[in-house]
C-alpha cells in the first residue's frame, strides 16, 4: 500500500496508544461495566492493527517483540488453567473467592472472586494471541515475496 | 451448469428451512418462560456479587465454555504459526 | 416504537451491506463492506440490549476481521510488481 | 414478518452467504460468505434472547426490579465470535499458503487430490 | 478429597495442561518434549481406563462444572440444571477408552516418525487439543459445550493435516476440510440456538426430558444428523475425508480416526439420547441405515483402485464407518419396538459399539503401518513399493494382523462383530446382510493387492538400504496390536466387560436423562 | 467360556477356531513334508521359469503393479467407475454442495 497522508498516520498512531488505555479499563472492570477478558483483550489488540498503519509493516516487524506476546498469551493461558484447578477440592471450576454481596466490600480481591481474576487472565491470553495471529500473518506475506525459504523435506530420505 | 443450479437451489432450500427453524425458535421479544436464565438474573448479584451478569455467566458459570473457547484461540494461533512458520532457512 | 423504527432501519442497512459484501467483484471494497457490516451488527447488538456483545463485535468483527483479510488481500496479489510493490 | 424482522435478516443472511459459497470462484470471496454466515448466526444467538422492554443484565447500569434480557445467548455469542474469528485467521492463513503454492484463488484449478 | 469423583474433570484437564505447557517446555530440548507427549498421554489413557473402570461399578458419572459438589446437577428449587455439566455414561467411557489408547498409540508413534520436521513444540500443542476436542465430545453433556468441543476438534485437525505445509497436497486437504467444516459447524449452531430458544436449555438430558415432536425439532435433528454424518464421513459427505487421512502425518490419522468416532458417538447421542422416542418415525432411522449401505459399498469400491497407501485405507474408513451406520441404524429402527429390540436390535447395536471399537485399534494400526513403510521407504505409491517383508519384518507382521482384521478373516476381531451385525441386519431385510458380506470380501480384495505389492515379491535395488522402523514407532504400532489380540482372543469378555454396558447405556434414554434431572422425566 | 459369543442366533468361539487352525497347519506341515527329496539347492530347480526368457534382474520387472491389480475387474465395471471418479471432483465447492443438497433433501423428506 502506498503511504499514506501524514494526518491518518499520526490519527493512527495517537489512537493505537489510546485504544491500550481504553482496553485496559474494559478489561479490568468487565464485572461491573460491559466488558470483560474478551473485549478488552481485543480491543488491546487492535493496536497492532493500528501500529500497522501507522508505521508501516517494515518498522512494525523489526520493532515489536513476539516474545512479549508470546509472555503474554502463555501466561493468561497457564493463570487460567491454575485458577479453574484451584477450585479442585470441591469442583474444577468451583469460584472459591466467591463472597456473596452482603459481605463484599473492599479488599484486594473483589467479591466476584476468580471472575475478576479470570477475566484479567483471559484479557492477557487474547490480546497475546490475537496480536500473534496478526503478526504471523503479516509476516507470511514477507514469506511470499522472497523465495529464500528451503522447503521442507519431511522425512523421506 | 447443472451442478451448480442443483447446488444453489439447494442452497436457497436450505436457507429456507434455517428461516424455518430460526422462525420456530419462539417468536422474537418474547421468550417465555425462562427458568435457567432467571436463575441467573436473580442470583448472580447476591450469590458472587457480579453486577455484569453476562461476565459472570461467561467466567463462572458457563466458565467450562471460556476454557474450551481460549484452547479454541490457542488452537487456532499455533495452527496459524505452524503454517506460516519460517522453517529453515536456505544455507 | 421509536426503538423497533431504529432497530428496523439498522437491520436494513445490515442487510444492504451483507448484500454488498457479497456482491461486490473487487476484494477490497467487499472487505469494506464487510467493515460496514460488521458495525452495523455491532449497532443491532446494542439495541438488543447486549453491550458487551457489541463490544466484542465491533472491536473483533470491525477491527482485526478487516485486519487479517486486508493481509490476505495483499500476500495473495500477483507477484508481478516486484519493484513497485512497497510493503504494507 | 415485521415483528419477526431480526429473525428474518438473519436467515437471508445465511441464505445469502450459503449461495454465494457456489456463485463465486475466487477464495476470499468465499472466506468473506463464510465469515457473513458465522456473523448471522451470531445474531441469531443475541435475538433470541431479547425481551420487548428488557434491560442491559447489568445492575450496575439497569437499576433495580426490572425486566432484564436473557444473558445466556449473550455468554454463548461472546464464544461464538471469538470462535468465528480464530477460524477466519486460519482460513485465511490457508488461502495464503494455497495461493503460495498453486499462484491461483480460483477454487476450480485447485483440485490435485480427486478420484 | 476424592479423586475418583473428580475423573471427568481430570480426563479434560491432563490434555488441557499438556497444551497449554508444551509452548513453555518444549524450548528445553528434544527429550523433554517427546517425555511429556508420551507421559501425559499416558496419564490420559490411564485416566479413561479408571473413568471407565468407577463408571462400569457405580454407574453414570454427573460432574458439575463449578458446581458446589460434584454431582448436584440441580440446584436448589430448579427442575433444569445451569451449569455445564460432564455426564459419562457406560457409553461414553467406552468411547474415551478407546479414543486415548488410539492417541497413546500415535503419540508413541509421531515421536520419531517427526523428527524431521520443525515447530514440534507446536506440534505437541496441536496433538493434544485434538485429544481434548475429542475427549470432550465424548463425555460433555451440553449442546453448545459440545459445538465448542467439535470446533476445537476440527480446528487442531485442520491445522495438524496442514502440517506439512510444504506438499501443496497437505494443504489442499486441509482447506477443503476447512471449508465443509465451517458451513456444518455454522449449521449445528443454528439447530442448538433453536433448541435452546425453545427449551431454554443447553444441557442435552434436560433437553431430552423437555423435547415435544414439532417442526423446529425436526429440521434441528436434521441439521444434528447432518454435520454429524459429515464429520464422521458418511458416504455423499465423506469426499474430504480420503483427502484428510492421507496427507495427514500418520501419527495423527491414527488419532483422526479415532476423532471420527466421536462424530459418530455425537450423532448416536443426539439420536438416542437427546431425540430417542421423539424420532418422529423411521425417517432419521433409514437415512443412517441407508447412509451406511451406501458408505460401505462406495467406499469399498473406491479403495479398490486406489494405488497410494494411505488414500486406500482412508477409503476404507468410509467403509467401515458405514458398518457402525448400518449396525447402530438397525436399533435405531426398533428403539420403540420392544419385541424387535430383544430378537434382534440390542445384537445390531452391540454389533455396532463392537466394531467401534475394533474399527478404531485396527485402522489406527494400518495407518501406523502405513506410515512406517513411508518412513522407511520414503514412498507412498504401491506401484514403486515391493518386497518389504524381509526388510522390515515387524511391520508386515503387525499389518497382516490388521488387515486380517478389518477384511473380516475368522479368527480376528473384525469378524466376530461383523458377523453379529450380518446376523441382526438379516432381520431387517436380507439385502442389508448381502451388501455387507460383498463389502467385506471387497475390502479383503483390495487389502491382499496392498500386502501382495507392498510387502511380497522380488526385492527392489533401491531399497537395499531400507532398515526397520525405530523401536518408538514399533512400540506404538504393538500397543494397537495387543488391543486387536486381546479383542480377538477374548471376545466374550470384551463383549461383557465393555461392550454390553455400553450398549445398555446407548438404548437407556430414561437412565440418561434420570442422571442429570433425578429419576423425574 | 472366555471365547464363545452367542449372536441370538448361533455363536461364535475362537477357541475351536484356533484348534482347527492348528490342525489345519499340521496338516499342512505334514502333506508338506512329503514332498519331493531330489529337491537341491543351488541348481536349476530353483530358478524361476519365465516361459524359456532370460529372467530380469531388477525384481520391478517381474510384479504386476499396484495399478494393474484387478484390471479385469475394473474394465468390467467401468461405467460404473466412471460414474464414481467423476462425482470425486475434487473442488471445494462441491463438496459444500454435497453436504447442502443432502442436508436439504433430508429437510424436504423429515417435513413431508
Amino acid at each position: 500500500m502506498n503511504p499514506l497522508s501524514v494526518v491518518v498516520r499520526t490519527v493512527c498512531d495517537l489512537f493505537a496508544w489510546f485504544m491500550i488505555v481504553f482496553g485496559v479499563n474494559v478489561l479490568l472492570h468487565g464485572y461491573v461495566t460491559p466488558g470483560g477478558g474478551f473485549q478488552g483483550g481485543a480491543i488491546i489488540a487492535t493496536f497492532i492493527a493500528f501500529l500497522l498503519v501507522a508505521y508501516g509493516g517494515r518498522r512494525v516487524a523489526s520493532r515489536v517483540n513476539d516474545r512479549l506476546f508470546d509472555l503474554f498469551e502463555e501466561v493468561g493461558l497457564l493463570v487460567f488453567f491454575i485458577l479453574a484447578f484451584l477450585g479442585l477440592p470441591v469442583t474444577f471450576f468451583f469460584n472459591f473467592l466467591a463472597k456473596p454481596l452482603a459481605e463484599s466490600a473492599g479488599g484486594f480481591i473483589p467479591g466476584v472472586g476468580t471472575v475478576a481474576l479470570m477475566s484479567v487472565a483471559v484479557g492477557l491470553e487474547v490480546t497475546g494471541a490475537l496480536s500473534l495471529i496478526i503478526l504471523t500473518m503479516h509476516r507470511g506475506i514477507r514469506m511470499f515475496r522472497g523465495e529464500d525459504l528451503e522447503p521442507e523435506t519431511g522425512h523421506d530420505r | 451448469m447443472v451442478k451448480k443450479t442443483v447446488f444453489v437451489v439447494a442452497a436457497i432450500l436450505l436457507g429456507a428451512f434455517v428461516i424455518g427453524a430460526v422462525d420456530g425458535a419462539h417468536p422474537f421479544g418474547d421468550p417465555g418462560a425462562a427458568p435457567m436464565d432467571d436463575y441467573f438474573l436473580a442470583n448472580a448479584l447476591n450469590d458472587i456479587s457480579a453486577e455484569n451478569i453476562v461476565t459472570a455467566i461467561v467466567f463462572d458459570y458457563r466458565g467450562f465454555d471460556t476454557i474450551g473457547e481460549a484452547a479454541v484461540l490457542f488452537t487456532a494461533l499455533t495452527a496459524v504459526a505452524t503454517l506460516l512458520r519460517e522453517g529453515r532457512r536456505k544455507p | 416504537m421509536m426503538n423497533s423504527a431504529v432497530q428496523l432501519l439498522v437491520l436494513a442497512v445490515m442487510a444492504v451491506a451483507g448484500f454488498f459484501a457479497l456482491w461486490f467483484k473487487d476484494l477490497i471494497s467487499s472487505v469494506i463492506s464487510l467493515a460496514v457490516f460488521s458495525l452495523m451488527m455491532a449497532l443491532e447488538f446494542y439495541l438488543l440490549q447486549a453491550p458487551d456483545v457489541a463490544i466484542a463485535e465491533a472491536a473483533i468483527g470491525a477491527g482485526l476481521s478487516t485486519t487479517i483479510f486486508i493481509i490476505t488481500i495483499r500476500a495473495c496479489r500477483r507477484p508481478k510488481s516486484r519493484e513497485g510493490g512497497k510493503e504494507w | 414478518m415485521i415483528a419477526n424482522a431480526p429473525f428474518f435478516v438473519v436467515g437471508l443472511l445465511f441464505l445469502g452467504g450459503l449461495t454465494a459459497i457456489f456463485m463465486e470462484k475466487n477464495l476470499v470471496k468465499i472466506a468473506i460468505a463464510i465469515s457473513v454466515i458465522s456473523s448471522s448466526v451470531n445474531l441469531f444467538l443475541v435475538a433470541l434472547g431479547y425481551r420487548v422492554g428488557g434491560t442491559v443484565p447489568i445492575h450496575f447500569l439497569a437499576g433495580e426490579g426490572t425486566r432484564m434480557v436473557l444473558p445466556t445467548p449473550q455468554a454463548m455469542t461472546l464464544t461464538a465470535i471469538v470462535i468465528a474469528l480464530a477460524t477466519t485467521a486460519l482460513l485465511l492463513s490457508l488461502i495464503m499458503l494455497v495461493h503460495r503454492h498453486y499462484g491461483t484463488l480460483d477454487i476450480d484449478e485447485i483440485r490435485r487430490l480427486r478420484g | 478429597m476424592n479423586w475418583n469423583a473428580h475423573l471427568p474433570a481430570l480426563l479434560l484437564a491432563v490434555p488441557l495442561f499438556g497444551a497449554f505447557a508444551s509452548p513453555v517446555l518444549s524450548p528445553f530440548g528434544r527429550t523433554t518434549r517427546n517425555a511429556l507427549l508420551a507421559g501425559l498421554s499416558f496419564v490420559t489413557l490411564l485416566v479413561s481406563l479408571l473413568l471407565m473402570k468407577s463408571v462400569l461399578a457405580g454407574g453414570t458419572a454427573v460432574y458439575v462444572m463449578g458446581g458446589e459438589s460434584t454431582g448436584l446437577a440441580l440446584p436448589l428449587g430448579m427442575k433444569l440444571p445451569i451449569r455445564i455439566i460432564m455426564e459419562v455414561d457406560a457409553f461414553s467411557a467406552f468411547m474415551a477408552v478407546c479414543g486415548t489408547v488410539a492417541s497413546f498409540a500415535g503419540a508413541l508413534f509421531s515421536m520419531n516418525y517427526m523428527d524431521k520436521f520443525t515447530a514440534l513444540g507446536r506440534f505437541v500443542s496441536l496433538y493434544f487439543l485434538l485429544t481434548l476436542g475429542m475427549l470432550g465430545m465424548m463425555i460433555t453433556g451440553d449442546i453448545f459445550n459440545f459445538f465448542v468441543f467439535l470446533e476445537i476438534a476440527s480446528i487442531a485437525s485442520i491445522g495438524l493435516i496442514a502440517f506439512w505445509r510444504d506438499r501443496p497436497e497437505a494443504v489442499e486437504a486441509s482447506f477443503k476440510y476447512m471449508l465443509i467444516s465451517q458451513v456444518s459447524s455454522m449449521v449445528f449452531l443454528i439447530a442448538a440456538g433453536a433448541l435452546y430458544g425453545k427449551y431454554n436449555a443447553l444441557n442435552m438430558a434436560a433437553i431430552g426430558g423437555l423435547i415435544k415432536p414439532g417442526t423446529m425439532e425436526k429440521l434441528a435433528l436434521v441439521f444434528l444428523v447432518g454435520t454429524l454424518a459429515m464429520k464422521c464421513g458418511a458416504f455423499p459427505l465423506h469426499m474430504w475425508l480420503p483427502d484428510a487421512y492421507a496427507e495427514a502425518p500418520s501419527g495423527v490419522s491414527c488419532l483422526l480416526v479415532a476423532v471420527s468416532q466421536a462424530s459418530l458417538y455425537g450423532l448416536m447421542r443426539v439420536c438416542f439420547s437427546l431425540y430417542g422416542v421423539n424420532l418422529g418415525g423411521a425417517f432419521i432411522p433409514w437415512v443412517i441405515i441407508s447412509m451406511g449401505l451406501a458408505s460401505m459399498f462406495f467406499g469399498v469400491t473406491m479403495a479398490v483402485v486406489q494405488h497410494e497407501i494411505k488414500r486406500l485405507i482412508g477409503y476404507h474408513s468410509v467403509s467401515q464407518v458405514g458398518y457402525m451406520l448400518l449396525g447402530l441404524g438397525v436399533g435405531m429402527l426398533v428403539l420403540t419396538d420392544a419385541r424387535g429390540m430383544a430378537e434382534y436390535g440390542f445384537t445390531a447395536i452391540k454389533g455396532g459399539m463392537f466394531h467401534i471399537f475394533n474399527y478404531t485399534m485396527y485402522k489406527a494400526l494400518l495407518f501406523l503401518a502405513a506410515g512406517a513403510v513411508y518412513y522407511a521407504t520414503g514412498k507412498r505409491d504401491l506401484n514403486e513399493l515391493g518386497g518389504l517383508a524381509r526388510r522390515m519384518p515387524f511391520t508386515t507382521g503387525m499389518f497382516v494382523i490388521a488387515a486380517a482384521a478389518i477384511s473380516g478373516l475368522p479368527p480376528f476381531n473384525g469378524f466376530v462383530s461383523k458377523l453379529l451385525i450380518y446376523e441382526s441386519v438379516f432381520a431387517v431385510h436380507p439385502a442389508l446382510a448381502v451388501v455387507a458380506l460383498v463389502t467385506s470380501v471387497l475390502t479383503l480384495a483390495s487389502f491382499v493387492k496392498v500386502f501382495q505389492t507392498a510387502f511380497l515379491g522380488p526385492e527392489k535395488s533401491s531399497f537395499t538400504a531400507v532398515r526397520e522402523v525405530p523401536a518408538g514407532m514399533l512400540f506404538g504400532m504393538g500397543v494397537l496390536t495387543v488391543a486387536v489380540l486381546v479383542a480377538t482372543l477374548f471376545p466374550s469378555w470384551t463383549i461383557s466387560n465393555l461392550v454390553e454396558p455400553a450398549a445398555k447405556a446407548l438404548v437407556d434414554q430414561a437412565g440418561y436423562i434420570g442422571a442429570v434431572m433425578g429419576g423425574g422425566l | 467360556m472366555l471365547g464363545t459369543v452367542y449372536t441370538g442366533f448361533g455363536y461364535w468361539d475362537v477357541w475351536s477356531w484356533a484348534a482347527f487352525f492348528a490342525i489345519a497347519a499340521a496338516l499342512v506341515l505334514w502333506l508338506r513334508a512329503q514332498g519331493r527329496e531330489d529337491y537341491k539347492e543351488g541348481t536349476d530347480q530353483d530358478e524361476i521359469y519365465w516361459s524359456g526368457n532370460v529372467v530380469p534382474e531388477e525384481g520391478a520387472d517381474i510384479t504386476v503393479p499396484a495399478s494393474s491389480a484387478y484390471w479385469g475387474f475394473r474394465k468390467a465395471m467401468a461405467p460404473f467407475y466412471k460414474v464414481l471418479t467423476e462425482m470425486h471432483t475434487g473442488i471445494g465447492t462441491d463438496i459444500v454442495g454435497c453436504y447442502v443438497v443432502v442436508v436439504a433433501l433430508m429437510a424436504v423428506f423429515v417435513l413431508m
